[in-house]
């Protein structure tokens, strides 16, 4: 080959990746096929600031188009044909100077006016009694929830009613009421980390900063079950510190809502499994743990509070499946080996089976 | 340095190569000193419970501060007596300049210990504390470094690197440019950080 | 070198050293050409390893949960290979050009301070060895290259049953002092520089026949002059609270962390254009040389690429539009970042300008400077895409600005630094490149570098988050992830036939004449390699394109001229005799040594080493001062005590 | 770091700031006006203290720092009488100190 024909050739098969790469990025958005498509709006917030990307892609596409296109005929067309002629020596044009300086500023207008416009809108806080508000926490690494209304916390996943703005306050000093009634400061306040919350189909992200309040909104168009993630570096399981938001009807939200304010059943003086591991739970982890309606509960939150713990269907910054027996029995014996860094001390000492009775007791928190 | 500089000042400025290169530095020892400056204002009020700008003893730092500006003073005329081509006149400034640097210093330092055995406001106590030592401290160094270079200056108008024929003055000139920045900076800090902070804080 | 050679020492404890042969004189001299050369080769290899561990990076994500390196070593990887990549790799690759050029085409013998040009590279050397000791002392740093606060309160695992807390905080401060440590280097290498254009330029080379590429060191230097600073307290910051419980960026007593990305971005903005701006000046040599024009738009390149400069310093919050500042100060410095795309555009459009109805001549160098242009678009584009701050929230912190900054890093200022790498290869061994191989490493680089970052920006438009060392099936992010992998493999096999084509070349390469390319400015006036005091006789500089003006006549088009070119040689007999020439010392590598020392004495928290580090430094500085100069100046005894 | 060795050691200082040089008695005038403004600047801190308002207080002791600031950057490190492209290069510095941190300060306190 030529050195034109590879270099023809080479250009082709750029293009056609592009190409192929294009349509594979277009096609097949569903939840189900990627579920953390950054452009599959599925809700007004997403919804806005991906038509900002509809405006400003194509114009990006046309400029790669132009310069590339202008790259490729320069190259081709000026190449030396070896005649030895020497081209005529200019030094510029100010015509086309200010024709591509003013050019490309115009185009920038057309994209900054409503950039800026999107960015005002954004900011607006929903009106408080359409809202549903929600204290989010980031934790080395898992996510607490709590639903200050309604005076409860869950970890990793909420669940929400559909056309309803979520106005997340992610705290940066987070605070508890404790079971004596006074209000203590997070056990971990001084070890709070930057993280990021984001659920790309309902909005884009938001840092979480520790010592400030940050605010932001996500609602969700259909019911649906939508992922999301960590998004700022915050240590060795960043990659493991997932969200998820559970859109639902109104009704089935005010039945979740019932339910999660439920205290756990307590099976004090009963010969059981379920009391045995009640029982063990009250010694080894109630110190970090909460669940409202333990004998022994401290209101402690060192760790995500299990109240309803069986409720959700994944655990530990939601990487775990919940029913998986196996599974939860490693993650208790020894929780930093199965997520690297986590904060949950390992308990070496306890027995198969007494780590079987805490599960069993884990299965009724739901 | 090439030949063709070495017998005439032939730069294209007309200026010093060590000139040019100490203000360049200057500048951006600006921005250096402006970072401190901004985090410590911004921190004035975050004391944590802590003491917080009212322990500052400001007719001792008053008394610090003048003899620093003074110095100034020193500096420069130690330049004008090299530039007349009178040594003795330039080692005695040039040795009170370094005196009265290291007085300052002295007196800074004095006042560290006060403030961290009589008044509890450790590096450690609150963000407030920690803009504060680690500000005043870099110009310290600043100061430290300063008195070096004088020293050395005072050194080399024995070994005969500067001479009584204006041999070395580039030199005396960069020293003071820098010592006279160090100056500046202090002329602020003063302000900034002991004077308008203590108003502020009663 | 005769000047040296009858040098008088004095008797006393600061002599200099004299020979320039050997490892000695590479140690301890002060000359340009060669800082120059031992700038890139030390930066080749720190590329290397950061390659490496970029491999590595790859490797781990070639599949979901794939198990080649844990979270731990996979955050030390990704830390090391930004940090390494920026500090120890692009910008002294930059600063390798900049030694060697300069002076060359600026028409000067030497920059300003010799010495202090040593100093940096010393120092930026030191950095790297104290960064990479690292392992000794409990591992890398392993919280990214942005570090955001107040993560070093924290460490990655506070409770410390993965990781030993003790290690973690040495980390930190291994990132502080390594980085505070280059930094020092660049503010030298920046006070050099300016100094050096602006004094030291020959006689006739006025500003406006400054080639660009002295052009773009200027503004390179006045970025570095005003961007390290800033970076040197944030870490010097970041040093207390790690080191010694400050607390700056402790939320808990006041301090705040916000404010760590302040000042990180304040520097780093203008960093990355410290990292184009060098390619950019590269090509602009490169790509009139090989069309055989001038360029296009002299003083609009010039004047862009000073705009971008200044506009540089008010743009640095696009990195947290969203950590909350608030929608003022997101429109603002949302503007703000757009209408950087302007200057830039400029240049692009000049750069065409002057392809245009030229003719092109596919060299290596040119293959180079034509991917730049056309690599680095792709990267701009995306970077404005990201000025769209409510978008922003979707884009930030996934691959999509991985991607982007891959194509202005890698597209732009690593294809230009090569292009350059081949076009002075030349003069600076005296022994052409093997051109074969370089257009080889030239498509494979192209093609390979492709499939590494394109496929990132549908990943990171798909959702997947930077700095995660592990992610499940089912994402729709297998393919592109094994994609990009394999393009990065493609790089590094490129990568290697250049540094094979680098070191056969400089040892078997034909000879190369003086001016093998037809170039258009000075520094080809010299010999390949040029003498050590780089001109017999100083050029003269009557307009911009002065080689060419000699070459040519100036005709619309343009002929030879009868006399053929005037290199400088004719008048040069015997005036080597009497070029002073900065001579050689053991100074700036003794105070080079210090900061390491010292800075181990921060890390094993002993107050005995960080003092020996402090008076290697002071006692290296004042003997700097009072080192006697080997050629005595004529009315100077240096050694006689005057009363 | 002064470097002294690498320099051209005549740059002749007499030929380079021959223009005005100032008097020795011109620099013990200005210490004298900069020890003065400094004692104002003190009074002001104790009017403060006996309830003078800051509105008063804290210009003014701005405006009398920034005075000290700029006397002595001009007479003693002679930027009035030097190469004006030295003044430029600390001038483009204090640009930048002052509007980049003016802005972050800005930002972080509102
Ligand atoms: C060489 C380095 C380099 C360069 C030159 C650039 C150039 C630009 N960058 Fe980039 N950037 C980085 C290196 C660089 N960047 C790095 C390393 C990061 C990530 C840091 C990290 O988080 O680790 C980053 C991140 C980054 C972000 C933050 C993303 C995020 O984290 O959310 C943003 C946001 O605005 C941005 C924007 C821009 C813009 C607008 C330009 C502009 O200068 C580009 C201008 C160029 C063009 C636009 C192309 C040519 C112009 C035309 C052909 C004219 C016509 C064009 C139009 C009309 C649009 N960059
Ligand atoms: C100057 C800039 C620069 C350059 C040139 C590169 C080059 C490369 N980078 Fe770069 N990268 C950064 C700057 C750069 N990077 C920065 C700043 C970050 C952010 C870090 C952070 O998040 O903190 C980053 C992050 C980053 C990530 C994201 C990590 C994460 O977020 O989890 C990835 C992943 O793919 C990656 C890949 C690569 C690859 C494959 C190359 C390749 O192009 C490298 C090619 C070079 C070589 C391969 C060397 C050649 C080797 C040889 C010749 C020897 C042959 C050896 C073998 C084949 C074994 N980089
Ligand atoms: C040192 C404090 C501590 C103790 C003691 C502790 N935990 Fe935990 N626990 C944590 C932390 C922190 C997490 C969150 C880890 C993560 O997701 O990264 C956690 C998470 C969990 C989870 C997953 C919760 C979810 O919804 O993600 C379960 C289940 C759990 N712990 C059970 C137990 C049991 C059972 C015990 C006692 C045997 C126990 N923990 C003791 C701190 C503790
Ligand atoms: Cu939390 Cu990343
Ligand atoms: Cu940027």
């Amino acid at each position: 080959m030529t050195a034109r024909r590879r270099r023809t050739v080479a250009v082709r098969s750029l293009l056609l990746i592009g190409l192929v790469a294009l349509l594979a990025a277009c096609g097949g958005n569903t939840i189900e096929e990627r579920p953390l498509d950054a452009l599959s709006p599925d809700g007004p917030i997403a919804q806005a600031q991906d038509d900002l990307w509809r405006l400003v892609f194509p114009i990006a596409v046309v400029v790669f188009v132009l310069v590339q296109g202008l790259i490729i005929f320069a190259v081709i067309r000026f190449r030396d044909r070896g005649r030895g002629q020497m081209p005529k020596q200019i030094e510029g044009n100010t015509r086309l100077e200010i024709v591509w300086t003013v050019i490309p500023a115009l185009i920038l207008v057309v994209i900054a006016v409503p950039t800026v416009a999107t960015i005002f809108e954004l900011d607006e806080e929903p009106p408080e009694d359409e809202r549903i508000d929600v204290t989010v926490v980031g934790k080395q690494y898992w996510w607490q929830f709590e639903y200050p209304d309604e005076g409860f916390f869950t970890a990793n996943e909420i669940t929400v009613p559909v056309d309803t703005p979520v106005y997340l306050h992610l705290d940066g000093s987070p605070e508890y009421e404790m079971p004596d009634g006074s209000v203590q400061p997070d056990p971990e306040q001084d070890q709070l980390v930057l993280h990021s919350f984001w659920v790309p189909r309902l909005a884009g992200k938001k840092q979480y900063m520790p010592g400030a309040d940050r605010f932001l909104t996500i609602q969700a168009d259909e019911p649906g079950r939508y992922l999301g993630n960590c998004a700022e570096f915050c240590g060795l399981s960043h990659a493991n510190m997932r969200i998820r938001v559970n859109a639902v009807e109104e009704e089935e939200y005010e039945a979740w809502v019932a339910e999660q304010t439920q205290e756990a059943e307590s099976f004090e003086g009963e010969d059981s499994a379920e009391a045995r591991g009640e029982e063990l739970f009250g010694v080894n982890c109630v110190s970090c743990h909460n669940v409202d309606g333990h004998p022994d509960n401290q209101g402690i939150r060192i760790g995500p509070d299990l109240t309803h713990f069986n409720s959700r269907p994944e655990y530990a910054g939601a990487i775990f499946d919940v029913e998986d027996d196996e599974q939860l029995a490693d993650w208790i014996r020894d929780s930093p080996a199965e997520k690297p860094g986590s904060q949950m001390q390992p308990f070496p000492d306890l027995s198969d089976d007494e780590i079987d009775d805490l599960i069993s007791y884990l299965r009724t928190l739901d | 340095m090439a030949t063709e500089t070495a017998h005439a000042p032939q730069t294209n400025f007309n200026v010093s190569n060590e000139k040019m290169g100490m203000w360049a530095f200057l500048g951006s020892e600006l921005l250096f000193f402006g970072a401190f400056i901004t985090v410590y204002l911004i921190y004035v009020p975050r004391t944590a419970d802590g003491p917080g700008p009212e322990v500052f003893d400001i007719p001792f730092t008053s008394v610090s501060t003048f003899i620093l500006l003074m110095s100034s003073l020193a500096m420069v005329l130690a330049l004008a007596g090299i530039q007349d081509r009178d040594l003795r006149r330039f080692r005695t400034w040039t040795l009170a300049t370094a005196l009265m640097g290291l007085v300052f210093l002295g007196g800074q330092l004095y006042e560290f210990t006060v403030f961290v055995q009589q008044d509890g406001l450790g590096l450690t106590t609150s963000a407030f504390s920690t803009a504060f030592y680690v500000l005043t401290s870099f110009h310290k160094v600043h100061v430290a470094i300063g008195v070096l270079m004088l020293g050395t200056l005072w050194f080399m108008s024995f070994t005969g690197r500067i001479r009584a024929d204006g041999h070395g003055t580039n030199a005396v000139e960069n020293v003071g440019l820098y010592w006279h920045f160090v100056d500046i900076i202090w002329i602020v800090i003063f302000t900034i950080v002991y004077l308008i902070p203590v108003d502020l804080a009663t | 070198m005769s000047a040296v050679e009858d040098r008088q020492g004095g008797s006393n404890l600061f002599r200099r050293p004299s020979s320039t042969a050997g490892v000695r004189g590479w140690l301890t001299t002060t000359d340009h050409k060669r800082i120059g050369i031992m700038y890139f080769v030390a930066a080749m290899i720190f590329f290397m390893v950061a390659g490496i561990e970029a491999l590595l990076l790859r490797l781990q994500l070639a599949t979901p949960e794939a198990q080649v390196l844990d979270s731990d070593i996979y955050s030390q990887m990704f830390t090391m290979h930004g940090v390494t990549m920026i500090f120890f790799a692009l910008m002294p690759l930059s600063a390798a050009f900049f030694n060697y050029l300069l002076p060359l085409m600026i028409g000067a013998r030497d920059v300003a301070f010799p010495r202090l040009n040593a100093l940096s590279l010393w120092v930026f050397i030191a950095g790297g060895i104290f960064l990479y000791s690292a392992i000794f002392f409990g591992g890398y740093p392993d919280t990214s290259w942005v570090n955001y606060a107040p993560i070093q309160e924290v460490g990655a695992d506070p409770a410390g049953y993965t990781l030993e807390s003790g290690a973690q905080s040495n980390r930190m401060l291994f990132y502080s002092l390594g980085i505070q440590i280059a930094g020092v280097a660049s503010l030298a290498s920046a006070v050099n520089f300016i100094t050096t254009i602006l004094n030291m330029r020959a006689p006739g080379m006025t500003f406006m026949r400054m080639p660009v590429f002295v052009w773009m060191t200027l503004v390179v230097s006045f970025l570095m002059l005003f961007a390290m600073p800033i970076i040197g307290v944030a870490l010097w910051q970041l040093m207390f609270d790690a080191g010694y419980e400050g607390n700056f960026f402790r939320p808990g007593a006041g301090g705040e962390p916000i404010l760590w990305q302040h000042l990180f971005w304040l520097f780093g903005h203008p960093e990355v254009y410290i990292l184009i701006l060098p390619a950019f000046g590269i090509i602009s040599e490169i790509l009139p040389t090989f069309s055989r024009k001038p360029l296009f738009g002299y003083a609009a390149i010039v004047f862009s690429g000073v705009a971008i400069g200044f506009l540089g310093f008010g743009v640095w919050a696009h990195h947290m539009f969203t950590s909350g500042l608030g929608p003022v100060a997101n429109a603002a410095f949302g503007l703000t970042t757009m209408f950087i795309a302007v200057p830039t555009g400029i240049k692009i459009f000049n750069w065409l300008g002057t392809m245009w109805f030229g003719t092109l001549r596919y060299r290596v160098p040119m293959m180079f400077a034509i991917g730049l242009v056309a690599m680095f678009t792709i990267g701009g584009l995306s970077g404005v895409t990201h000025a769209i701050v409510p978008h922003n929230a979707q884009q930030h912190e996934t691959y999509y600005v991985v991607a982007h900054f891959h194509y202005v890093l890698f597209g732009g200022s690593v294809f230009g630094l090569f292009a350059g790498t081949y076009y002075w290869f030349p003069k600076v061994f005296g022994r052409m490149y093997n051109e074969r191989l370089g257009q080889a490493h030239f498509w494979l680089q192209l093609i390979g570098f492709n499939l590494a970052f394109g496929p990132q920006h549908i990943l990171g438009l798909e959702g997947m988050p930077r700095r995660y060392y592990t992610y499940p099936p089912g994402m729709g992010w297998d393919l592109w992830n094994l994609v990009s992998t394999i393009g990065g493999f493609i790089i590094a096999l490129a990568v290697l036939l250049f540094v094979i084509n680098l070191i056969w070349s400089a040892r078997k390469g034909p000879a190369a004449p003086e001016d093998p390319w037809d170039a258009r400015t000075v520094e080809w006036m010299t010999s390949s390699p040029p003498p050590q005091h780089n001109w017999d006789v100083v050029p003269t500089i009557s307009h911009r394109d002065e080689l060419w003006h000699r070459k040519y006549t100036d005709e619309e088009v343009p002929r030879p001229v009868p006399a053929g070119a005037s290199p400088d040689h004719e008048a040069s007999a015997g005036a080597e005799e009497d070029i002073h020439l900065p001579d050689p010392s053991w100074w700036p590598l003794v105070l080079a040594a210090g900061m390491p020392i010292a800075s181990w004495g921060v890390v094993v928290d002993s107050w005995w080493l960080i003092g020996a580090g402090i008076v290697v430094m002071l006692f290296a500085g004042v003997a700097w001062g009072n080192e006697p100069a080997t050629e005595p100046e004529h009315d100077e005894q240096p050694g006689t005590l005057q009363p | 770091m002064t470097d002294t060795r690498d320099a051209e050691p005549e740059a002749e200082p007499s030929q380079e700031e021959s223009h005005h040089h100032p008097s020795t008695s011109d620099y013990w005038q200005i210490a004298a006006i900069l020890a003065v403004l400094t004692a104002i600047e003190i009074g002001l801190y104790y009017a403060g203290q006996a309830g003078l308002a800051e509105s008063v207080t804290i210009p003014s002791l701005i405006a009398l720092t920034i005075l000290k600031f700029v006397l002595v950057l001009l007479w003693f490190m002679h930027l009035r009488f030097d190469n004006p492209v030295l003044n430029r290069l600390f001038i483009i510095g204090l640009v930048f100190a002052g509007v980049l941190y003016g802005v972050v300060s800005l930002i972080t306190l509102t």
